[in-house]
């Protein structure tokens, strides 16, 4: 068989195409998602073209009405797909999201259903600066009632995607712009990928690192430059941090004694302080050395590129952080 | 008017349910029975009456934090209605929404939010749908004066305009958003005038006249089915009582209470009736009776029924 | 001295008052906080009276302009306090708080201050169900260029207050519905209280409990039930989550060797994460036990007083965990 | 009108500035000197200068993502707005904000927001701040067509409205919000209809003629100085080139374009001071010249300043 190879972008788009066909309920509105710009980062490319403007909607610059929108089509029948064109605007759709999508199915004792997907892309490194540039899925972790899946990988992007639009439950899914034009291997044929069960990207047998998104990406980097130091790397992808597969987590901590979490989102309350705190209430036992997190750290997101570059963690970071637990544990 | 009869006497007895309900409820939380907070829907029944009147089971409403009289009118059952009030069980979610979350999807009430202005996009969003599976309901959306002072009345409602949604945006002006006076919040007179911002129809009723709100509903729905887009009504209304349980509405002067305490709606509704000769004042008190029994029955169901289990709190956060 | 025993309500009137009184440049601005209502919770009563309505400002249900007009007030020389009446609802001004409030001062590169006050009550146990009774500290806490306050006692509250009114930075004021009523000894005169210094409000020796706002007197009886069983505790409150002041919470488990985090947020992701984190980075090796966190389970706020007392933490909780750990590490 | 020749050499001047400056932006990232993205002004500079020649060095402006014409208007520096484009530490913000993000405090610019519809609250607080200190300022407020579908557009105009605030709300309407014709996402002809949900007077002026939009601005700004709040003006304009960076703007019809480019608000003032015979055109080539040269110096020193060095990137998060 001869799988193709495809970047994370056409993965997305493949799935949007698939469910698409075979889904007449499922749609998608967002800002110029449509022919006049294919969205602002050319997922949706030629999706109006096969579908039409009533299932690919462009929508005025309005987040928070797309996505309350995109909730009573949801609650009467539709599989909606918002996209919210930058990741840091999602703050302009909290409470629909966070108060409306998210708690819709449990205040009304299960009545109704939510099948609501929202597409933003999160992530640095472009030097769009600070309103274009977070990475928020910590806020969405934090909200019962919500999904949040976050692909590293071509392949689970598609697959992922394709598990988001079949769910009854409001999914925020996080892209990352860096990834966009990453390629992998992706198979034409339907396939999904289950929330909730993370995968190990890398075997090793002396450090866990626990990373998402484009910092999976990084570690893989770091794991290879350690490996010549003789360091053995273990990475898991949780791929959806809600649900959250710690039994996966878990067991590598067993296994490799030390923990470190890489994540490109704040470091204060954000994705790495609760994979650590986990750790820290099921497993510490196994841990050899301390935790060790390699986060942003707490600054909004600056403009210039030797600023942004410092800010966001790169595999030296990483590779520092592991030797320096590594040290102290074995 | 195309109303018949039956429609009137119809109109007139779910008002009087409305009212009557608000009463109970009243009462109950009177007696501490009632846990949280109410919100209650007295005197403004024509409009929630005068709008679901035209509605069909199949069309969509979304309610406010003030929501009894929006249930009742849609055709929700008065048992659970209670039920759900009081926090138990067998009320409509189980207990777990309470007065200001109430939903009865089978009958096509999407839900009240308590979030002032959050259900005027969602209602929106029914009215795509509706448009989307080209069907010809409706979607009704209730909202508030305050509410048409947030971000969402003007997202929502362009939204509907632009894409010419089956959506009836009713606004029930009762003067005030706590204890907020409209004059203190916006330079406009009436909330109608707004459409104008949006390329709709903007019609301004008498809240207190199930008439003349059904009346402007039946327009509004007929433009709705028919391809046309959405409506703005504002009915001009007055709640009777504080804005919530524990408000005395002491920033209301007197005058204007006892104005609009003569316009009640079920009074003027009663007399249309009997000086239209539809029906005898021992009718109506037969009436009376009857939707009395009707609610005495559902707070008893109510009563009667059990809170849920605790663990049940950790049930339904996922479909 | 003869120090008055008044409500935490009183003691945030207090402090508005008489940082409203020395500096013209404080205002109020909210949903009826004026004359008509006093404020849902009646801090602002006779305020509008004294300084009038430019200075005690009702506004339009407009959340995310209370907060964008306050930020342009904050940068151009006054200091708004604004008031959202429900903490749930910060969701609607999301991004003029995270975005725009918490990131000026440094997308500027230091040129604009906002010091600017925002006062909201979170927590549940009124039977307001999910709209009304959220504590959401925790987003806040992940956003850099925000201080986050959150005042247990009505001395803190005054303290707390007056730091943040006057602070050049923007601070997200956390209060709590069922501590308005609560009564405690307040000083007349001016006092303010430094953000970033937790205190201690128990000593204790076996176990450290972390705990804040309503659940610091949940963990205050829960000690004193632990006492009679023979297990010292240790309660303390940080006052602010940030900045947070990681040393005296350090200092007490290194002295105790258990720690417990007591919270009234969502588990997942929230405040009680941020803090196992810190210890497991920083100072797991005077761990003797795992470390627990007490916190709202994943679910939405239900309105029926049975389920909502179900999932909001309270003493028993507090003192099963303290159990828990005790058993299993010394 | 009481314009001075000088004034009217000046406007002329500006507007030749910031058509330069985007010029030269426009080839400095070509050469791929420029981190990000950016979104030029030109073609749109007759708004900025048309307003801010009416205001003072205290009065405020609120800015947008496409905002150098603005910075440029109000008196910015060319070389600490040009640096901060690149990114360099010698910028407005220390190269933290960049193109989308400049401000320059001492000038009264209070900041470029990249969020669409964001900063038009934060106008609204400027002037709630005016009115406070008891000032005769104005804030003025710049934000697109595009912006005005925003929730925040609604409660920052209402709000701006009730509380007569001295706000200009200026909207620079060039038929376009990215790809999104302006037809498509509201029903209105004119934003400026949408005033009338306000209570407050709303103006459309051709925002390609530098003297209308003076006139309309210098009505308003009175109306504002005065007390009697803030004015919606609409400013019909087009943009020169793509809506950013990589956008080549093929949603255009060709006609549009066309016929928008020879409404170039420069070559119209030119002609008018000609034809007014206020200057020669030989005095205007000189202008030219001395505009170009500053702009040159403004890019040299850009492109000398250092970057600001990585570990200032934890700097400036509190005050
Ligand atoms: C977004 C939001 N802001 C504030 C509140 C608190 N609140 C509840 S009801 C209400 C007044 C609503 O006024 P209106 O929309 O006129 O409806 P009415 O209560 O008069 O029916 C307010 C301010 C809320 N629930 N949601
Ligand atoms: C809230 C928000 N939504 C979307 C974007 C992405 N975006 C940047 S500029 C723009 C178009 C803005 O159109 P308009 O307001 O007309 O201003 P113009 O670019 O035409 O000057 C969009 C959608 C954003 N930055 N902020
Ligand atoms: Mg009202
Ligand atoms: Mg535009």
């Amino acid at each position: 068989m001869n799988i193709p190879k495809i970047t994370y972008r056409d993965a997305l788009r493949q799935a949007l195409i698939e469910e698409m066909r075979q889904d007449p309920t499922v749609f998608l509105l967002g800002e110029d998602i449509g022919r006049y710009w294919n969205g602002a980062f050319k997922v949706t490319a030629g999706l109006a073209e096969e579908f039409g403007e009533d299932r690919v909607r462009d929508t005025p610059i309005s987040e928070s009405a797309i996505i309350g929108a995109a909730v009573g089509a949801a609650i009467t029948g539709m599989r909606p797909i918002a996209e919210i064109m930058f990741g840091d605007l999602t703050a302009l759709a909290m409470d629909q999201i966070a108060n409306q999508a998210a708690k819709i199915h449990y205040m009304f004792g299960g009545q109704a259903k939510v099948p609501l997907v929202i597409r933003t892309p999160f992530g640095g490194g472009v030097n769009i600066a600070a309103h274009h540039s977070q990475s928020l899925e910590a806020w969405f972790m934090h909200v019962p009632g919500l999904h949040v899946a976050l692909p590293s990988t071509p392949y689970d992007a598609k697959g992922l995607l394709k598990t988001a639009i079949r769910s009854d439950n409001p999914v925020v899914f996080c892209e990352h712009k860096l990834l966009y034009s990453l390629e992998g291997l992706v198979p034409e044929e339907d396939y999904t990928i289950p929330f909730g069960v993370a995968e190990v990207k890398r075997e090793g047998s002396d450090v866990t690192i626990v990373a998402t998104m484009f910092m999976v990406n990084k570690s893989l980097q770091a794991a290879e430059i350690l490996e010549k130091d003789g360091i053995s790397v273990e990475v898991v992808d949780p791929r959806t941090l809600v649900p959250l597969d710690k039994t996966t987590i878990i067991d590598s901590v067993k296994k490799t004694g030390h923990l470190v979490i890489v994540s490109e989102d704040c470091k204060t309350g954000g994705v790495t302080a609760e994979i650590a705190a986990i750790i820290a209430e099921e497993a510490i036992d196994y841990l050899d050395a301390p935790i060790k997190r390699v986060a942003k750290p707490d600054t909004p997101i600056p403009f210039s590129p030797p600023l942004e570059k410092e800010i966001i963690p790169d595999k030296e970071r990483i590779v520092d952080a592991v030797k320096q637990i590594r040290k102290r544990g074995s | 008017m195309d109303l018949s009869k039956e429609k009137k006497i119809a109109m007139y007895q779910d008002m009087l349910k409305i009212r009557l309900f608000e009463e109970k409820v009243f009462e109950l939380y009177g007696q501490n029975i009632v846990p949280g907070t109410i919100h209650l829907y007295a005197g403004e029944e024509a409009v929630a009456v005068g709008v679901c009147t035209n509605l069909r089971k199949e069309d969509y409403i979304v309610s406010t934090h003030r929501g009894h009289g929006h249930c009742i009118a849609k055709g929700a059952r008065l048992d659970k209605t209670m039920a759900e009030i009081l926090g138990k069980k067998t009320g409509y979610c189980k207990g777990k929404g309470g007065s200001m979350h109430i939903a009865d999807f089978s009958i096509g009430m999407l839900g009240a939010t308590a979030v002032v202005g959050a259900g005027i996009p969602i209602a929106t969003g029914a009215g795509l749908s509706i448009k989307l599976r080209g069907t010809d309901q409706v979607a009704a959306c209730f909202f508030g004066d305050g509410a048409s002072n947030q971000g969402t009345f003007h997202e929502g409602v362009n939204m509907a305009a632009i894409w010419k949604l089956p959506v009836l945006f009713i606004c029930e002006n009762n003067l005030y958003a706590m204890g907020t006076h409209q004059r203190r919040v916006m330079l406009v007179k009436h909330v109608m005038e707004r459409a104008v911002a949006y390329g709709i129809p903007g019609v301004c009723v008498d809240g207190n006249n199930v008439l003349e709100v059904y009346e402007a509903t039946l327009e509004a729905c007929k433009r709705a089915r028919n391809g046309d887009g959405p409506t703005l009504i504002e009915c001009k209304t007055y709640r009777r009582k504080g804005h919530s349980r524990w408000d005395p509405a002491t920033y209301r002067p007197k005058g204007e209470v006892d104005e609009w305490l003569n316009k009640d709606p079920i009074q003027r509704m009663k007399k249309h009736l009997i000086v239209d000769g539809v029906f005898s004042e021992s009718k109506l008190i037969e009436i009376e009776e009857e939707v009395m029994n009707s609610i005495e029955e559902a707070v008893k169901f109510a009563l009667d029924s059990p809170f849920p289990q605790p663990e049940e709190a950790l049930e339904d956060v996922y479909a």
